[in-house]
């Protein structure tokens, strides 16, 4: 038998859930439905009444991305090449992409977690400033120095390759990896390294052996923020990359969106895609978002 | 003694080894562009005759200061700041307070609300158009299915709605930040003070107001100044979503500054408004570290 | 774009292989470091990077290059690249900031005027001879691509005006006269009849929003009305602060009403799109509204017709925007103008491609050149049967009524028009109008004091 | 007010975590709920307070059942270890927050909050805030919002775990003179056993979710009812031997010693004897009531020395002596046991073996 206590938290947790579900839904929709758009045939896109879940399923639009079909273009009697459509290249940038962010995480990451070891560890004149500094550059957007940054990879001769965006990306990136670094490294105890060098290891053994280990969770939060900026960076791709081989995701989908027919199916499929790395780096890495947050961004 | 020695002057060495690629690489990639960016406020430059830039004084900020253009991009900045951090506050506080919970399925619930944090601005910017398309969009189909509206909403045609929509685009992507980090917080809180509140005959809004607030109160300043800075500079989220219009109805600053830079082929013109982020923003920053007591901390 | 001189034949061979649209793993590599070719003993090899707007015949004029390089180049690759109209300008300045342009753009005339002026592109006269400079189109002149202090630095690509089209089955349906009789007020009042008798249909559609589009759709309607942005023929004075700007201005207002709702954000694509899909009975476009209803809406296809634009009540005129779009060569930094002028020689006396040129988005790109214009092999397409007035109304009667911002009125070049449309100066005009609900004689008068700060700013092009 | 635990259970998911509890706290006594830590004693307490659901059973405050009624209906205060001071209020704001949301008037507030502070002297704290505080003090404040609404229990749940010692003894003294003054019935929960012995009125002492043993501070000492109570209290703790019951005479190892008569004689039964090193002494000579061992550790307490002896089966006992016994490392050395002062347990049950009378 259910007390009344019981029956009204029964109650109370099924609204909880509701709303959890309604808000989850509204929060979710416009994925569930690019995903939906993605898998119909063009017929169906446009039905109506929409249909949230595929009346026929179809994946002709990936099949397009991920072949890099040529399309033709139908007018009159014969079949001309259209040239280069977007889908065409969609696997180039996909790989673009993957580079570039890699890249920049990368280096962003051993950059900052080796300065990060020496602002914590070692003293000397400056050491207190950095991190100012790094907060700062933090919040800086970097729409104010993206053309000074742009014209800076021209003289360079950096422009139009994958080399300029990986220092752009390192350039936004790498503050915030300092940030966060910073903050983790200081709550690592310093005993653990005390005792480790009295038992004889040498500065470069116990930051490998003993300081690199324990700081790995400040490492991963800090790559997948940097792996969410670069990948989702949009401006800098735009800006530094002329040709169509070497532009990454974001800016080459644009592209689909920009001529005097939207495919959107096509244009939902390649949306899914792009956000499906980072969905996964996501759901694995979810615990450590978290913890990311709470050591830097939400560090005070 | 002289072992020692030998330790202390290694250490050292370690300790300008470690941080050197971070010194270089910050001069080359941060500190020199934004310098640059401050000098070219000072030059006119068109892109596409370098050979042409000359030093023009502060004609650049002159030209700022009475254009119509950059104070309707600074007040509208200022409404879409400020109305989408009322909102992702509020919506942030209150789905954190839904998924702290110890209710089975939470994790799943809480994978799944964080996720538009991840999604690239130009993918959501996309599937934006497309929902919200007023003739063939989804959102405008239920609404008039459920009656809710009699005639199509033009969710990006007018000044108001456009404002609307990139906000509510802006809130959609980064709620789960604000969720994120109030729960971080929200775990921290002792649960004793709940029970000693429940004690004290304090009910739900009670508890919220005395014990969960107050506790709040700390990461909320610090993730409000922050998003407002991060928020105030926005670039990508309007600019695809409307592109600074209808009009200009929806320009900001960074959209103001991108389109000088390009569009008008005014670097000068750009850099300048730069600048001005810039000052804004070390006013905000400041406004942090007084807030978070971050100096005093270092010392 | 960078050339190196290195002796296998391997990695052209690769790179082609690749362009050839296969795959992309483990190619990041060569993006990674910039290298873009390798290359034979006497030819060069790597991708030409080609720029055109967006639509196949880009693709078919690259196609046509290729054929080219395969004879006497064939370590080179021509690659369209299609740059959307709207970002044209961002795309322009930073390619040629950083000394990346392509190595041929087939451009707007407003653009390739601006870059003319500017120094920025190579004359090509001697290509004109070869091309022959006596098979222009009657009514039209070589000026009219490109040319500036003597010199020409543009190649005819194709002509391309917009019209005012119609669906004649509402027209009939209606009762409304013929649209070739219309003169402004019979446009507005068939805007009108159609709204208020069709349920959910605009009576005309055309750009609003903030970007290229708008431009043209407005230049067309102040030049009908006699008016202009510049003159060319003293030293560029504004004269867009004028009763005919306002007469213009006020004409939009009035259509207004009748256009789709959304309009004030609409560019090149939905203005398409509202035709084809049946949301506007009448638009301002280029013919590829009709390729494009082809496709995909028959019905839409088999009822619309192009007219000359309504004439102006007082100046009888009634000018289109046509866009004499032609090849231009970037000066600078191009690794490949040898290879590009032969290439487009080629092209440009090939009459199967220009044909082929022509027919891949019917009628959007008119033919240039006579003996294609008259070709009976030109008249070898379906539209050519069923829409015969329309394309010749496209390809030849709209001529008479050419004007675009580059060339106000056909009364000579403007360069300063690319930096009026990269600051959508007209468009943005034309929003405070519709927008913000400023009276067109202000609206006038900012448009004008922005001419004026883009005619100081660049006065060095116009000396 | 009387409080009365009826055949209490508490199951989280598939532990049990409390098991058929039945107890009666009367009123205006101070009873503690003592026992080591994982043995359920805190989540009664908050089950009395109304922060824990009750899986079974029923609790009376007098003669109503409780188990329905929100924390804020059932007048009790509570002391929470952490204290869980509202850290953004002042003194004052913290003592005065239980009335307040009551709706109880400005006025009244302030002189109820004014009163209570004068008795713990944290009257010129008031407009401190928690952060400010030392732990001391902030341990007044958390009891004095506790007693300022005169509640009818008043619940302590290991209040003095955060004090150092020294404190801690001060404290209890305190603790005890104003559960008198308050005139509640008190409920302490603590793991510390002297607090315990020092200011009950009852002890109930838990392990593993059952009441073990449920009596006065001296009942537990001298009469634990089994080896858990027997191990538990007691400092230094009983020393244990396992043996045989044969013939009145407990065998263990090569020894064997007397035994009190028991209430049920047995015979080659396997027991626990168990004996407190204050109660051993030290006998000149091997006799009937001794076992010899080795001293292997000498401990000097101060006025008390414990020494450890080791038997022959390696089985180690301590001892108290005075402090200025003549004790020598490795030394033989002859446990005496007084037959009165021994505790037989049953091996198989733990239960004490009763002795006669």
């Amino acid at each position: 038998m259910l007390t009344r206590k019981q029956l009204w938290r029964a109650a109370r947790d099924a609204l909880l859930y509701v709303s959890l579900c309604t808000v989850t839904f509204i929060v979710c929709f416009p994925l569930i439905w690019a995903l939906s758009t993605s898998l119909k045939p063009k017929s169906e896109i446009f039905a109506t009444p929409p249909t949230l879940v595929p009346r026929t399923l179809t994946f002709e639009n990936y099949e397009a991305l991920l072949t890099g079909r040529q399309q033709y273009y139908h007018s009159g009697p014969q079949t001309a090449p259209s040239g280069p459509t977007p889908a065409q290249f969609f696997t180039r940038w996909f790989v673009n992409s993957v580079i570039v962010t890699a890249g920049s995480t990368l280096i962003s990451i051993v950059i900052s977690t080796l300065a990060a070891y020496s602002l914590t560890r070692f003293r000397y004149w400056g050491r207190s400033v950095v991190p100012y500094f790094s907060l700062l550059g933090y919040m800086v957007p970097s729409i104010i120095f993206v053309f000074p940054l742009f014209l800076m990879m021209v003289r360079l001769e950096l422009t139009d390759s994958l080399w300029s965006l990986i220092f752009g990306y390192v350039s936004i990136t790498l503050p915030f990896c300092m940030w966060l670094m910073w903050a983790f490294m200081r709550s690592i105890p310093i005993e653990i390294e005390e005792a480790a060098l009295i038992d004889g290891a040498s500065r470069y053994q116990v930051f490998r052996q003993v300081v690199l280990p324990t700081a790995l969770p400040g490492i991963i939060a800090a790559s997948i923020f940097a792996m969410i900026v670069s990948w989702n960076d949009y401006l800098f791709g735009r800006v530094f990359i002329n040709s169509l081989d070497n532009l990454t995701l974001t800016v080459g989908v644009m592209l689909f969106f920009e001529g005097t027919h939207v495919d959107w199916g096509l244009l939902m499929a390649a949306s899914v895609l792009m956000t499906v790395p980072m969905a996964i780096l996501f759901m694995a890495l979810q615990r450590h978002l978290v913890a990311g947050f709470g050591a830097g961004a939400v560090k005070g | 003694m002289r072992r020692l020695h030998a330790l202390l002057s290694s250490d050292r060495a370690v300790g300008l080894l470690f941080i050197a690629p971070f010194v270089v690489t910050a001069i080359v990639f941060m500190v020199y562009p934004v310098v640059e960016a401050i000098r070219m406020a000072f030059y006119s430059y068109n892109p596409l005759r370098p050979d042409l830039s000359a030093f023009v004084g502060i004609a650049n900020f002159e030209f700022l200061f009475s254009d119509p253009l950059f104070w309707d991009s600074l007040w509208q900045a200022t409404v879409w700041t400020l109305l989408s951090i009322l909102f992702q506050t509020i919506l942030g506080v209150g789905i954190a307070m839904l998924l702290h919970r110890a209710l089975f399925g939470m994790a799943f619930f809480r994978g799944l609300l964080l996720f538009p944090y991840i999604v690239p601005t130009v993918v959501i910017a996309l599937i934006w158009r497309w929902i919200f398309n007023p003739e063939i969009g989804v959102v405008n189909y239920s609404l008039l299915a459920s009656g809710i509206i009699r005639e199509p909403v033009y969710w990006l045609s007018t000044p108001t709605m456009a404002m609307a929509s990139t906000i509510m685009l802006n809130v959609w992507k980064y709620t789960p930040f604000v969720v994120i980090c109030v729960l971080a917080r929200l775990q921290t809180v002792p649960l004793e003070l709940y029970d000693a509140a429940k004690v004290d005959g304090a009910g739900f809004i009670r508890r919220f107001i005395d014990v969960t607030l107050p506790q709040l109160r700390e990461v909320l300043i610090v993730v409000i100044v922050f998003r407002t800075i991060w928020t105030f500079n926005k670039f990508e989220e309007i600019y695809l979503l409307t592109k600074g219009g209808p009009g200009t109805s929806t320009f900001n600053l960074a959209v103001y500054s991108f389109e000088q830079s390009m569009a008008s082929l005014r670097l000068g013109v750009g850099a300048a408004t730069g600048v001005v982020m810039m000052i804004m923003l070390l006013i905000g920053s400041i406004v942090y570290l007084r807030i978070t007591k971050f100096g005093e901390e270092v010392r | 774009m960078r050339v190196k001189d290195q002796h296998t034949n391997k990695a052209g061979l690769g790179r082609r292989e690749f362009l050839g649209g296969t795959a992309a793993l483990g190619l990041g590599a060569s993006g990674l470091f910039g290298s873009k070719s390798a290359l034979a003993q006497s030819t060069k090899t790597g991708t030409v990077r080609v720029w055109g707007e967006p639509g196949p015949y880009g693709g078919v004029g690259v196609a046509a290059m290729n054929e080219w390089a395969q004879k006497n180049a064939p370590g080179l690759k021509f690659e369209i690249e299609t740059i959307p109209w709207d970002n044209v300008y961002v795309k322009l300045m930073t390619d040629l900031a950083a000394k990346r342009p392509p190595s041929l753009i087939s451009v707007e005339s407003p653009i390739a005027m601006q870059m003319m002026a500017e120094g920025l592109l190579l004359p090509v006269d001697d290509l004109v001879e070869k091309i022959g400079r006596n098979r222009l189109v009657d009514g039209v002149k070589w000026d009219y691509w490109g040319n500036w202090k003597g010199k020409q630095y543009v190649i005819p690509a194709h002509h391309q005006p917009h019209l005012l089209l119609v669906r004649m089955d509402i027209v009939k349906e209606l009762g409304l006269k013929d649209p070739d009789t219309w003169d402004w007020n019979d446009l507005l009042n068939a805007a009108k009849t159609i709204s208020e008798k069709k349920q959910g249909m605009a009576g005309f559609c055309m750009a609003l929003g903030r970007n290229l589009c708008t431009d043209y759709h407005f230049a067309a309607l102040l030049h009908s009305a006699g008016g202009r942005m510049y003159d060319p023929s003293n030293k560029y004075e504004v004269m867009f602060d004028s009763p005919q700007t306002v007469e213009a201005l006020n004409f939009v207002k009035e259509l207004r009403p009748y256009m789709p709702k959304g309009a004030v954000e609409y560019s090149f694509l939905q203005v398409v799109d509202a035709h084809v899909t049946g949301q506007t009975a009448m638009s301002f476009y280029w013919g590829r509204t009709l390729g494009r209803a082809a496709e995909e809406a028959k019905p839409v296809f088999e009822a619309t017709e192009a007219f000359n634009h309504a004439k102006h009540p007082k100046t009888g005129r009634r000018n289109n925007w046509n866009d004499f779009q032609g090849w231009c060569i970037p000066a600078q930094n191009n690794p490949f103008i040898e290879e590009v002028k032969q290439a487009l020689v080629y092209q440009q006396t090939s009459k199967e491609w220009l044909i082929k040129y022509c027919h891949s988005l019917m009628p959007n790109v008119a033919p240039t050149y006579k003996d294609i214009a008259d070709a009976p092999e030109l008249k070898n397409h379906p539209f050519y049967q069923s829409k015969s007035k329309t394309v010749d109304t496209y390809f030849k009667a709209s001529l008479a009524h050419s004007s675009s911002t580059a060339n106000e009125l056909l009364q000579g070049p403007n360069p300063l028009a690319g930096y009026v449309h990269g600051r959508s100066i007209l468009a943005q005009t034309v929003q405070k109008v519709v927008i913000d609900n400023m009276k067109p004689e202000d609206a006038a008068k900012w448009g004008a004091r922005e001419l004026e700060a883009i005619r100081k700013e660049n006065a060095r092009l116009l000396g | 007010m009387e409080v009365r635990l009826e055949r209490i259970n508490k199951r989280f998911g598939a532990v049990q975590i409390l098991k058929d509890i039945d107890l009666v706290f009367p009123s205006r006594k101070f009873v503690t709920l003592l026992g080591p830590s994982g043995c359920g004693k805190t989540t009664l307490l908050r089950m009395i307070a109304g922060l824990e659901d009750i899986t079974a059973g029923k609790i009376w405050f007098g003669e109503r059942v409780v188990n329905e009624l929100a924390p804020r209906d059932r007048n009790i205060a509570m002391v929470f270890q952490s204290y869980a001071l509202y850290p953004q209020m002042t003194v004052r704001r913290n003592l005065g927050y239980g009335l307040r949301v009551r709706g109880t008037p400005v006025s009244e507030i302030d002189t109820a909050v004014e009163r209570v502070a004068r008795i713990l002297e944290i009257d010129h704290l008031l407009e401190r805030k928690p952060a400010q505080l030392s732990g001391g003090q902030r341990q007044r404040v958390a009891l004095g919002r506790a007693m300022v609404r005169k509640p009818d229990i008043f619940l302590m749940d290991e209040p003095l775990s955060n004090l150092d010692a020294k404190l801690r003894v001060t404290m209890r003294g305190e603790l005890r003179r104003f559960h008198l003054d308050l005139n509640a019935t008190t409920i302490y929960v603590t793991h510390d056993q002297l607090e315990a012995m020092t200011m009950s009125d009852l002890i109930a002492v838990m392990h593993h979710g059952v009441v073990q043993q449920y009596g006065t501070p001296a009942e537990i000492y001298s009469k634990p009812a089994n080896l858990f109570v027997a191990g538990f209290i007691g400092s230094p703790p009983m020393n244990f031997l396992e043996g045989e019951i044969s013939n009145r005479r407990f065998l263990v190892g090569d020894g064997s010693l007397p035994l009190p008569a028991l209430q049920v004689e047995a015979n080659a039964q396997k027991a626990v004897l168990g004996v407190r090193p204050q109660d051993l002494s030290r006998a000149p000579a091997a006799g009937q009531d001794t076992i010899t061992g080795t001293i292997s550790l000498v401990e000097l307490l101060g006025s008390e020395k414990l020494v450890e002896v080791q038997l022959q089966n390696r089985k180690r006992m301590s001892i108290q002596l005075r402090a200025d016994a003549f004790v020598e490392m490795g030394a033989l050395f002859h446990l005496r046991f007084d037959p009165q002062r021994l505790h037989l347990f049953d091996k198989e049950s733990g239960n004490i073996i009763p002795a006669s009378n």
